[in-house]
């Protein structure tokens, strides 16, 4: 009885799902809508980011529905923060949802995850925050809206070096995040090139993503006192990382990129973030451009309680007015139109800059906002434009 | 490296071993409990901890109660949970064969999590701060923070009480009489149940002292806070013996102490450091299959 | 030459159903394969190497009883073979971007089908690595000491940059998108699968699972029987890993974390410990079951906006699924039988008898 | 000539002496029971012989015949039970310890395993000699449930058999592994004496039909004194007495120990 009941539950479940699966492709014959796909992890370890970008573009979508007289309709993937499902997502948005481009996602390999399968069915997708130099490489049909890990290693390095005077550099990295161990290696790069001292790193410990104890890290660090620690991570782990640093009397000051920048750093950390600066895309106090203040204005009066504006929920809004923009150019919402009048685009005023997308389909970017962690709030602190 | 270690550093690390491990034991010892008596690796045991987190955070950031009401509260909630679970998850399976068991145990552990992330979101939650308890002290280059020291002090406190409950109280015998032979303390008149229950009531209410001394040193909560402190302090008390509460101990501050030294001393393979506890669980299963306090169990036929 | 004609006339015979069945299977395959989208596509080829992964775990789990929770970490090591030695030579130095490959891998690479075969065999390989110390445990210290090890493969993939690119993965695998590849090798994998078992070998994984005493006492070795089952096991799931990362064309150490296993955990409860045929049909329903069920982390569904739909919703449901299934389901859907011919006509048969009864008790009643 | 011989075995468990300096020697050929009150260590002597457990000290010595006719001795304390097994010793338990949720053929086939000549690849791959393998094997556990009379509920789940079939099933499939010498704990045991009479008449057939030896344990004194050739008495854990029928029953100190002092221990 129980076993054959079982058995129909699950011929049921089946059931559901072909239709569920097949039933819905129907709906996007309707021409008066135009699909866009969002594929962000909103449950998992990189949740957090996920929605913060998720906001920005619902927030873009509130302010500007339509498109050549077409309702714009969002479809949201969650990618889990897990890879597998990432491409699932990212083939139901393109198979099953019929969806023109797709926006996201928070965590470069996430986004890398669906490379192919953008690529492969010509679909283009516009990273907002991926700051991974592998995710547009080689992809005709991914762009992006921020800057790049290099970069951002270089901005931190120049910091270091030229603001801070630092000689001696230690690095903890997340041994566990690409973004991280990235990020630390181009630190490393510039650094060494800067100061022109190849002993300038004076130690690198690693940890994993959901350590909570880096005492014994830390205690070596402090060991070889160093003026500086550049500690790249997620913002939960770093935090505790910086609390445990003071607790054990390390004074020097502790930098990192663009992760930190949440609310969760500031309030796990406490105090003892204090000071903390790391690198990030965008300044609510101080927006570059017309529409970044628009930008600034909407979001305040949709979150009235909240302190700063995410850099990545602007990276997110940046993202959706850019493909809109691309789609008017076009004329149509047909992908491969789209991902060439994305290719072209040039002087987008998006409000984290201005934006160019240059051959690789990254936005071309030569400044980056450094922040300060200043009571308990993440402050501007300088601008910092690269030459190559 | 090893040269380069001056006597500060190293003790610096002893202090920070002492502490970390002495959080592994308070955790280690509701597995050995429930393993003693159920022969169950409670795989929710890492969860309840979790829970507990949850619950103390709400108590004090949310319902803005006073901390020692908060600990009590948190304390009897988890035993609650902990004895929930039982009833709902493992005493139904308890003729059922081990492996049903184990499934639900991991079961559970699953829920929890899910749960969690559902209800509470996947994002961190910053645990209270306790500055009397974290506002470190400087003693010759070395920094120690009160919590690092009453960590320990608690630990080797409930110890003490718990071998005081296990050896001399009615409970205790018969927590002891039903891990010896189920079936004999049956027959004996033992109320079985209530024994299992008080032994998970009991496992989950270290666990939550354990998340409360965790969270006042890490300050953050989230769903999967539980997952590797659940896997290391099982380590830890396969380590010592399982079943048997000094074990836990020695075997948690063992973990602890090795942790850190590895980072101590080869701090080129920090990123290693996770699979320390998995490397001595092997060397400890091969050498010493009961552990170091452990006692041998001759199966019968 | 008579008799083998005879033996396969008879056995035709015999087994036309199963025969007539299988040529069925095949076609629907060639036809999913012309016809199915991407999507689709994508889950079929889930759902099949879901199939070769949970199968392997009851082969160990079920079959032989042991409880093993390591498939996350062989997997990982069958596609990180397939992942070195298939990434075209030419785009390994802007993959390995931060620490070039080690020149002793740099420049091999094998096809597909040799990387998938050494894939298991590697993972074959550490799996008697682990077996021999592992395998002598009781069963409770087995199930964490293979969860430690498929921790501790992933951490060693997060640190050893110079072979598997540490934690920004390999990508640009070349992919496989047929339906063939996948149904073809768990076709393979099943059949395989079912032959060992009704062999003898299979007969000695099934009683050392009842009674490991009794096996022993029949002349069953213990060690060498479990460490068979363990070694095919592995086998399997590292060819299962190596089509995974060809499917997904990607690979970094956190697909790996052990809450992978409990995937394959959740489909062998739910298919019956112990049998092939529920392992398979678990397999399809989990993985598909988790797409249909993704309603339930949308905000909207149903066109209602209730504040309990909201993303982590459908993981709740299918962890209290999995509850559900070892609480009042233990045996889950097949137990240790297998969906024979003879299965399904007594099913048939006690399905339609109780309707029938019901049927007569109704009249009963009515003419009552 | 002595096909088992065990020398001054003693087994230790923590303080416990279960069985203290046994001393047996039992002949090719022989139908030898061990007997003595509850608790005397009889089953840990079996247990020690099969290999369940290593003596404390002490020898084993088992002199099998191999293919050619030859004997040779073999110390096999300390050695595996499935390596004692395919040595030529074979075992019932005393609670029967069937594979329960396998059919009555299975559990039967299960002990020719130590004897299968083909490797798991060629079971995968179904080669003729794995096919012929099979086959053979499963001749051979029919003819012997023939023997036994399960022929007829080879398909049943071994748990659904009777008591009294379950432990022919349990003789069956030692016999299975084609012992030279069978050790049988309490095959009579919740017999009754119908049952028991059948049973005595079936182990004489076996031991003449299959060339065996066998050793017993055994409650039922009808049946150990009608059959056996040579009975040892074991009271807590030493041997007090050996001899054939006769002299055990005349035995003062067996009477003593056993049959005198305590008159319900057959329950």
């Amino acid at each position: 009885m129980k076993k054959s009941l079982s058995l129909l539950l699950c011929l049921a479940l089946v059931a559901t799902m072909t239709a569920g699966c097949s039933g819905s492709s129907t709906s996007s014959d309707n021409s008066d809508v135009i699909k866009v796909g969002v594929f962000e992890p909103l449950t998992g370890a990189n949740a957090s980011g996920g929605e913060l970008e998720l906001e920005g573009v619902q927030l873009a979508n509130q302010l500007h529905p339509e498109v050549l007289g077409k309702k714009v309709e969002l479809v949201v993937a969650d990618n889990k923060s897990d890879k597998a499902e990432a491409t699932t997502a990212a083939a139901r948005l393109i198979e099953k949802d019929k969806v023109c481009a797709i926006l996201g996602s928070w965590g470069s390999s996430l986004s890398m995850a669906a490379g192919d399968i953008v690529k492969s069915n010509k679909i283009p997708a516009i990273a907002l925050s991926a700051t991974n130099p592998q995710v547009t490489l080689g992809n005709d049909y991914y762009f992006r809206v921020c800057f790049l890990d290099p970069f951002q290693g270089t901005v931190m390095a120049n910091y270091a070096y030229k603001t801070l005077g630092a000689k001696k550099v230690a690095i903890v990295q997340e041994v566990s995040n690409d973004y991280s161990v990235g990020l630390a290696k181009f630190f490393t790069d510039a650094f060494t090139k800067l100061s022109g001292d190849a002993s300038a790193i004076v130690s690198t410990g690693n940890y994993n993503t959901g350590d909570q104890d880096f005492n014994g890290i830390l205690t070596n660090i402090k060991a070889t006192n160093p003026d500086v620690i550049f500690a790249p991570g997620n913002y939960t782990e770093s935090a505790l990382l910086i609390k445990q640093a003071r607790a054990l009397g390390i004074t020097c000051p502790i930098i990192g990129g663009d992760t930190w920048e949440t609310n969760e750093f500031i309030t796990v950390g406490g105090a003892d973030v204090e000071g903390a600066v790391m690198s990030t895309f965008f300044d609510d106090t101080n927006p570059p451009t017309e529409a970044g203040k628009t930008f600034v204005a909407e979001y305040k009066k949709l979150y009235p309680d909240r302190q700063n504006v995410p850099a990545v929920t602007a990276l997110g809004y940046d993202g959706y007015m850019m493909l809109m923009d691309a789609i008017e150019r076009a004329g149509s919402a047909d992908p491969q139109a789209i991902r060439d009048a994305l290719a072209t685009t040039t002087n987008f005023e998006g409000a984290t800059g201005v934006i160019t997308i240059n051959a690789n389909g990254d936005a071309e970017k030569n400044s980056a906002i450094v922040k300060v962690v200043k009571d308990g709030k993440f402050t501007y602190l300088d601008t910092v434009t690269i030459t190559q | 490296m090893v040269v380069g270690m001056t006597l500060s550093t190293f003790l610096q690390q002893l202090i920070n071993g002492l502490s970390l491990g002495s959080l592994y034991a308070l955790i280690a010892i509701g597995y050995t409990m429930v393993y003693g008596i159920l022969k169950l690796i409670n795989f929710a045991h890492g969860d309840i901890f979790m829970m507990a987190a949850y619950f103390a955070y709400f108590g004090i950031s949310v319902f803005f109660l006073p901390w020692y009401v908060t600990f009590i509260i948190t304390i009897l909630l988890t035993m609650l949970l902990g004895a929930g679970i039982e009833r709902m998850a493992y005493r139904p399976l308890r003729e059922a064969p081990k492996t049903s068991l184990l499934i639900s145990a991991i079961g559970v552990s699953f829920l929890l999590e899910n749960l969690a992330t559902y209800l509470f979101s996947g994002k961190p939650q910053a645990f209270p701060e306790f500055p009397v308890m974290t506002t470190p002290i400087f003693v010759g280059g070395l920094s120690i923070q009160p919590v690092s020291i009453v960590i320990p002090i608690v630990a080797f406190f409930l110890m003490t009480v718990l071998l005081f409950i296990i050896n001399k109280t009615k409970v205790g015998m018969a927590m002891r009489a039903v891990s010896v032979d189920y079936d004999t303390a049956k027959l004996m008149g033992i109320k079985i149940d209530n024994v299992i229950s008080s032994t998970f009531a009991i496992g989950s209410g270290l666990a939550a002292v354990g998340a409360l001394l965790w969270c006042m040193k890490y300050p953050s909560v989230l769903p999967l806070m539980g997952v590797v402190p659940g896997l290391k302090c099982f380590i830890a008390a396969v380590i010592g013996g399982i079943g048997n509460v000094k074990g836990a101990v020695l075997g948690g501050l063992i973990l602890g102490f090795s942790e850190v030294l590895m980072v101590a001393f080869f701090p080129s393979l920090t990123g290693y450091r996770d699979a320390v506890a998995f490397i001595i669980l092997i060397i400890i299963l091969l050498f010493l299959p009961n552990g170091i306090l452990g006692k041998k169990q001759v199966e019968k036929v | 030459m008579k008799n083998t004609q005879n033996s396969l006339g008879a056995y035709l015979k015999k087994h036309w159903k199963t025969v007539v069945f299988l040529v069925l299977v095949l076609i629907g395959i060639g036809i999913a394969d012309q016809f199915v989208n991407s999507f689709m596509r994508r889950l079929l080829n889930l759902s099949a190497i879901y199939t070769i992964v949970a199968l392997s775990m009851n082969l160990v789990n079920g079959f032989t009883g042991q409880f093993s929770l390591g498939q996350a970490g062989f997997m990982a090591i069958g596609a990180y073979t397939v992942a070195i030695f298939t990434v075209p030579v030419g785009l390994r130095s802007t993959i390995f971007y931060l620490a070039p490959m080690a020149p002793l891998l740099a420049n091999i690479q094998l096809p597909f089908v040799v990387a998938l075969i050494l894939g298991g065999f590697l993972s074959a390989g550490v799996a008697f690595l682990i077996g021999s110390p592992c395998l002598r445990l009781r069963g409770d210290y087995l199930a964490i000491a293979t969860l430690g090890f498929s921790e501790i493969i992933r951490i060693i993939f997060t640190n050893t940059q110079t072979i598997t690119n540490g934690a920004l993965g390999i990508k640009s695998i070349p992919t496989i998108s047929s339906l063939w590849w996948t149904f073809g090798i768990a076709l393979i994998v099943i059949i395989a699968c079912f032959l060992l078992i009704n062999s003898s070998y299979g007969r000695a994984f099934k009683s050392v699972r009842e009674d490991e005493i009794a096996a022993e006492a029949m002349g069953v070795s213990l060690f060498k029987t479990k460490m068979t089952s363990f070694l095919i096991s592995a086998f399997f799931t590292g060819i299962g890993g190596g089509l995974y990362a060809a499917l997904l064309g990607t690979v970094d150490p956190k697909q790996f974390y052990f809450t992978l296993t409990y995937n394959f955990l959740l489909i062998i409860v739910l298919g019956g410990m112990g049998s092939i045929s529920g392992t398979i049909i678990a397999s399809f329903v989990v993985t598909l079951g988790q797409e249909a069920l993704r309603f339930l982390d949308e905000p909207m569904a149903f066109g209602l906006d209730l504040p309990i739909f909201r993303p982590g919703l459908r993981m709740v449901v299918f962890s209290f699924l999995l509850m559900v299934v070892v609480l009042f389901y233990r045996k889950g859907l097949m137990g240790t039988n297998e969906l024979t011919w003879n299965f399904i006509a007594n099913k048939y048969r006690s399905i339609k008898s109780r309707f029938t009864k019901k049927a007569a008790s109704a009249q009963g009643g009515d003419s009552k | 000539m002595s096909l088992l011989k065990t020398e001054n075995v003693i087994m230790q468990f923590g303080g416990v002496i279960a069985v203290n300096d046994l001393n047996i020697d039992i002949k090719k050929g022989e139908l030898a029971a061990l007997i003595g009150p509850n608790g005397a260590g009889k089953t840990t002597a079996f247990n020690v012989i099969t290999g369940v457990y290593t003596p404390t000290s002490g020898k084993v010595l088992f002199s099998p015949t191999d293919n050619g006719g030859v004997a040779s001795e073999i110390d096999i304390s300390g050695k595996r039970p499935d390596k004692i097994t395919g040595l030529g010793i074979a075992r019932t338990f005393q609670n029967i310890r069937l594979f329960s949720d396998l059919s009555v053929l299975e559990n039967v086939l299960i002990a020719t395993h130590l004897n299968i000549n083909y490797s798991f690849l060629s079971a995968i791959l179904r080669m003729p000699k794995a096919r012929n393998g099979e086959r053979e094997a499963k001749e051979k556990c029919e003819f012997l449930l023939e023997r036994m009379g399960l022929i007829d509920l080879k398909d049943e789940k071994a748990s659904s058999l009777p008591y009294g079939q379950q432990r022919h099933l349990e003789i069956a499939r030692a016999l299975a592994t084609n012992p030279q010498l069978l050790l049988l704990d309490e095959p009579a045991a919740g017999m009754n004496p119908q049952e028991t009479d059948e049973l005595t008449d079936l182990i004489f057939k076996l031991k003449t039909d299959f060339d065996l030896t066998i050793f017993m344990i055994e409650h039922h004194m009808d049946l150990v004194m009608e059959i056996s050739d040579h009975i040892y008495v074991l009271d807590f854990g030493c041997t007090i007495a050996k001899g054939n029928p006769n002299e055990i029953q005349n035995d003062p100190k067996v009477i003593e120990a056993y049959l005198g002092v305590d008159e319900d221990v057959e329950d």
